[in-house]
């Protein structure tokens, strides 16, 4: 049985989940929703003041409403025990965790790509900005993913839940945050944004190369 | 992986055990030390003892699950965490392994992709009949009684078509399953007795099970 | 376990390094460097403060106020420093599996988060007078906050595990994985705070008075002292309360 | 046995759990600086800016802090069986989870209360605002375990977790995010905020009458 | 309330369980219909019937935990929530009531508190050594083992001092423990029938109760 077939058959899986809880991805769009639509009431619904904090509240509620899908990852397999199939197979466990992280970027990630640019709308920014936008949550999500991923696996057996997971998470991806949300008010300013593009991508390689190493070996010391 | 797929070839031939001055400790307590046994194809291991002795940390230590604290767990020659990773071993535990939300097909392909085999669906029909369980395999498994989750996680352990020089690691299979199920489930050990498997086991409850070598294991 | 440390204590027996890797060979050592930093930490900080309060003049542009560079610094520094450390302790103990390497860096947290709050609160003060506020969000001041939430995740994290060694393991890699993200962040939230801000305000840009520098310096070494005195005496605690009920330590403090 | 003595028992549990499990009260604090200092990050450094959605930041970070925490109320319970042991009791339902919602109030909302107006001080907000802000915070905290804990009850046997929560309950909560807010805000433009705080403090009591009785009824529908 | 306290004196001195026309259905699937029983104080009911025939769904009927689809279970002439809000009628089941997080000791005054047994420390002492586990009452309820756990939780049925006539519903309880604590929990269910309770009881194992008066309902 070869290592392609065997990501495969947990790529599927999590697809098989996708497809029988829509919560699992229908949820963190409402709440990425609900947290967008609640600081107008909080800070005032004049359009110049919302047009300056959009492009932030948009990219931190996909942030965090990426980050509280984390135990997803590992935590029901954790108290069925199928974990430890995933532990006890032949395969380097990083490729399995990265099919695992693979099947929830596309299946989260793509939803709240799509969700970001018209949440844009609401907050009266301009068509480019939001695209840009769209563009940025496509790569921080993954981004966001694969840190959270050594988080979610550490995680597993111990208390603390989504809460102790912001916290080891959300300090990590800040240059994510910075980037991400940089290339936007580039282009809100009429600025070129390729500079923090670029970081953000450097950023995502260099987490899609250590994450999945650092997430399997977190995973084998908290299942000990 | 150059190594494990080595040592798959070697392991997956083989069935024997070798526990010297093996010992345990959990939460910082010794629960077990000093257990010697030696265990050859064929065999079927009764690990006994009192409620708290340590047979299910023996067993996920058997299984490459767990740490031993001192001494070593052998399986011919190799270590448990290789053992298992070499497709050898199946442990069958208190948990199912089992996602709630699929259904017993789709979570015993799951089972079978990851401890690879290739299985294909007439496969886990044929596992599920053994355990007379044919007629849930569309079912949820969070919809199921408790009986009925047993059975379709013991499933697991018939997947593999040929039975072979391997083992099974069984912590109380029998609870929960009806009186004929426990037959069943006997004589499916006693099959795999036979045909060169060592099945190591727990139970509190008094199933017989035919084998021509029974070793016994206080704890 | 006590076994397994002992096998692989004797594969290198001989070099000093493994000795004292062990805690009981450890404890009554760390107990002479604890008391011997005390001593220093004291020594250093009433000289320190001595120069930096009286004999350094006072500064021509903030007056009074900057005096309390001789405690912001040391301990910005000092919050850097111990997250190297700690990092460097919780690899070794990942590598190879000593669990004094955890113990001591389970000891620096603290400290270097202490160190951290006193960097920021000092900050903080300082910033009151000469910028008006309390918090700006400049690079600096910024990165030593994260910092701080890197010292939180990697205790809070420590905590949240019942099984003590699985803990260590779990926490050694977090503060590995910081370890890697730490420059990253540094940098990123440089070029965020040049990005968006044509920041007039920076910490400290006048050319210092040479007892200044010398107050630094002094404060400086006290502060060293302090932190090796605070993470001797944590690693104290954490053998006695992790080894109890094993013979050397009764031996020890009986 | 009087039903003093039951809600008391509850009561008497729910914080043996607090002092045994640090990171219930302590990991929500974290989320809240951490949500706190994420929108700089987003938004910009600038003082202005920063103060223009300081409020709002601050108050919505609290909230979320606070729904993070709900599924604490009944989950653990209703996995391990516990739940049964509640419903059971011959004392009334809806004075047990007042119980249990005064004892999370006390412990999560005096740490959320403490850390709102150190929050105000990084957002550059003026003293009085940072008062206001603390005392707003305190009384909206019960409000949002109090309707959320409707929502728990509703939750315990479905699947969805933190995100579906956040969706049923972030909604109801929006006149406390108004007027909390708006008493704040109203001290930042020096105007006198007892209008805001009134109507808050009516909407708290609404939640104290109501919401236990409903809570009290959602657990019973989601467990038959 | 003043009509469930009402109940409660009504109830609390009587055991006796009449099932009328019993159906019940789970995933919108009939498990059993027309089940028809009388039984009366004193009487060891046994609930037999293969994995997923329905004898937890009827336990947790009885209980007050679910609800029937047609037909009616009366205690006494009450309801089974009216009955089991009396506290006279005692549930155990798969799950163990009781948090990972507190001690033993904890979790069962918390128990005795909330089923209205004014449960001093030295009760639960008692229950606990009934069940040979007072040496855990200090230790996590999370860092137990299986069987430890299942003592534990059963312990709680012990924790009122007198028996009387009240009803015990036990689902495998005999499940994860061992022999000796099986005969020890098989002489407890005895005297509980001898001072005049209803036990009702399902379970795979054949573990001999000595009952005057035994009952057994097929599913
Ligand atoms: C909460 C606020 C503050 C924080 C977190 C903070 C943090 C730091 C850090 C991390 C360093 C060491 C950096 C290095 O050596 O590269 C430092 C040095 C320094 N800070 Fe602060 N600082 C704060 C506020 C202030 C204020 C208000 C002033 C004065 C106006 C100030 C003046 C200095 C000076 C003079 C130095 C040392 C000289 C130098 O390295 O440039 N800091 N601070
Ligand atoms: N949540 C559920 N949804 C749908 N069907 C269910 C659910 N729970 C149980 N069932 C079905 O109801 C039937 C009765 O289940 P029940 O748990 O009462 O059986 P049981 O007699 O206790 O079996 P066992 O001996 O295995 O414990 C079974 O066929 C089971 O599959
Ligand atoms: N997570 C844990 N933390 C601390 N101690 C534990 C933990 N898990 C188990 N133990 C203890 O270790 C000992 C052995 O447990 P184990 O589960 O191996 O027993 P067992 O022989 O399988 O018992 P049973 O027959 O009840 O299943 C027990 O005394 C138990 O209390
Ligand atoms: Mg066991
Ligand atoms: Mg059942």
């Amino acid at each position: 049985m070869s290592l392609r077939t065997v990501a495969g058959a947990v790529f599927r899986r999590e697809m098989q989940l996708f497809a029988r809880r829509k919560s699992d991805w229908a949820n963190p769009i409402v709440f990425f929703l609900i947290v967008c639509s609640l600081f107008p009431f909080a800070v005032g619904s004049e359009s110049e003041k919302l047009k300056l904090i959009g492009i932030g509240v948009i990219f931190v509620g996909a942030l965090l409403s990426a980050m509280l899908s984390l135990p997803r990852l590992f935590d029901d397999d954790a108290r069925d025990g199928s974990l430890e199939l995933m532990l006890a197979s032949s395969e380097p466990l990083a490729v399995l965790i990265l099919a695992r992280i693979t099947a929830l970027s596309l299946g989260l990630g793509a939803a709240l790509t799509i969700a970001a640019p018209v949440f844009a709308l609401f907050y009266a920014l301009p068509f480019a900005v939001a695209g840009m936008l769209a563009l940025s949550v496509a790569m921080a999500v993954p981004t966001l993913l694969l840190i959270g991923a050594i988080a979610a696996a550490l995680l597993v057996s111990a208390r603390g839940g989504a809460i102790l997971t912001a916290v080891l998470v959300l300090p990590l991806t800040i240059p994510t945050l910075i980037f991400g949300a940089g290339a936007a008010l580039k282009v809100f300013y009429g600025e070129p944004p390729a500079a923090e593009l670029a970081l953000q991508g450097a950023f995502l390689l260099l987490a899609l190369a250590l994450c999945p190493l650092a997430a399997a070996a977190a995973l084998k010391i908290s299942t000990d | 992986m150059g190594r494990i797929q080595g040592a798959r070839r070697i392991v997956s031939l083989c069935a024997n055990l070798r526990l010297e001055a093996l010992a345990a400790e959990r939460g910082g307590k010794a629960v077990f030390a000093d257990v010697n046994v030696d265990v050859a194809a064929g065999t079927l291991l009764r690990v006994i003892g009192p409620n708290g002795a340590g047979k299910t940390t023996l067993l996920r230590i058997l299984a490459g699950l767990g740490a031993a604290s001192a001494g070593s767990a052998r399986w011919c020659g190799a270590d448990a965490v290789e053992y298992r990773a070499s497709e050898a071993a199946i442990f069958a535990g208190h948990a199912s392994a089992m996602n709630d939300a699929l259904t017993v097909a789709e979570n015993l392909s799951y089972a079978a992709a990851l401890a690879g085999f290739d299985s294909s669906s007439s496969d886990v029909r044929r596992a599920m009949s053994q355990l007379g369980v044919e007629k849930l395999i569309n079912r949820r498994f969070g919809s199921l009684s408790q009986g009925q989750r047993k059975r379709a996680s013991l499933a697991r352990l018939l997947l593999r078509t040929q039975p072979g020089e391997r083992a099974w690691l069984l912590d109380e299979p029998f609870v929960a399953l009806d009186t004929d199920t426990q037959a069943q489930l006997a004589s499916l050990i006693s099959q795999e007795l036979a045909a060169g498997a060592i099945v190591v086991l727990t139970s509190h409850q008094s199933v017989t099970i035919n084998a021509l070598k029974i070793q016994e294991l206080t704890l | 376990m006590a076994r397994t440390e002992q096998q692989s204590n004797d594969k290198f027996a001989g070099r000093w390094f493994w000795r004292y890797a062990s805690p009981a060979a450890f404890y009554p050592l760390a107990g002479k460097i604890e008391n011997v930093c005390w001593v220093l930490a004291c020594l250093l900080t009433l000289v320190g403060l001595y120069v930096g309060f009286f004999v350094a003049p006072t500064d021509a542009t903030q007056g009074e106020v900057y005096r309390v560079i001789f405690i912001h610094v040391p301990a910005a520094w000092m919050a850097m420093v111990i997250y190297l450390a700690m990092a460097f302790w919780a690899g070794t103990g990942l590598v190879l599996g000593t669990r004094l390497s955890f113990m001591m860096s389970h000891a620096l947290a603290p400290t270097g988060a202490i160190m951290a709050v006193v960097a920021l609160w000092t900050g903080a003060l300082w910033g009151r007078p000469t910028w008006g506020t309390y918090w700006v969000w400049d690079a600096r001041i910024t990165s030593t906050l994260i910092l701080f939430f890197l010292y939180v995740g990697y205790m809070a994290l420590a905590a949240a595990f019942d099984d003590k060694k699985k803990g260590d393991r779990a926490s050694a890699l977090i503060a590995l994985v910081g370890a890697i993200n730490v420059p990253i962040i540094y940098f990123s939230v440089k070029w965020w705070t040049t990005l968006h801000q044509g920041s007039s305000v920076r910490p400290g840009s006048s050319s210092m008075a040479t007892t200044m520098l010398w107050a630094m310096l002094i404060m400086t070494f006290a502060f060293w002292a302090y932190c090796v005195a605070a993470a001797m005496h944590r690693l104290r605690t954490q053998i006695i309360e992790r080894e109890s009920g094993s013979a050397w330590l009764r031996e020890a403090v009986k």
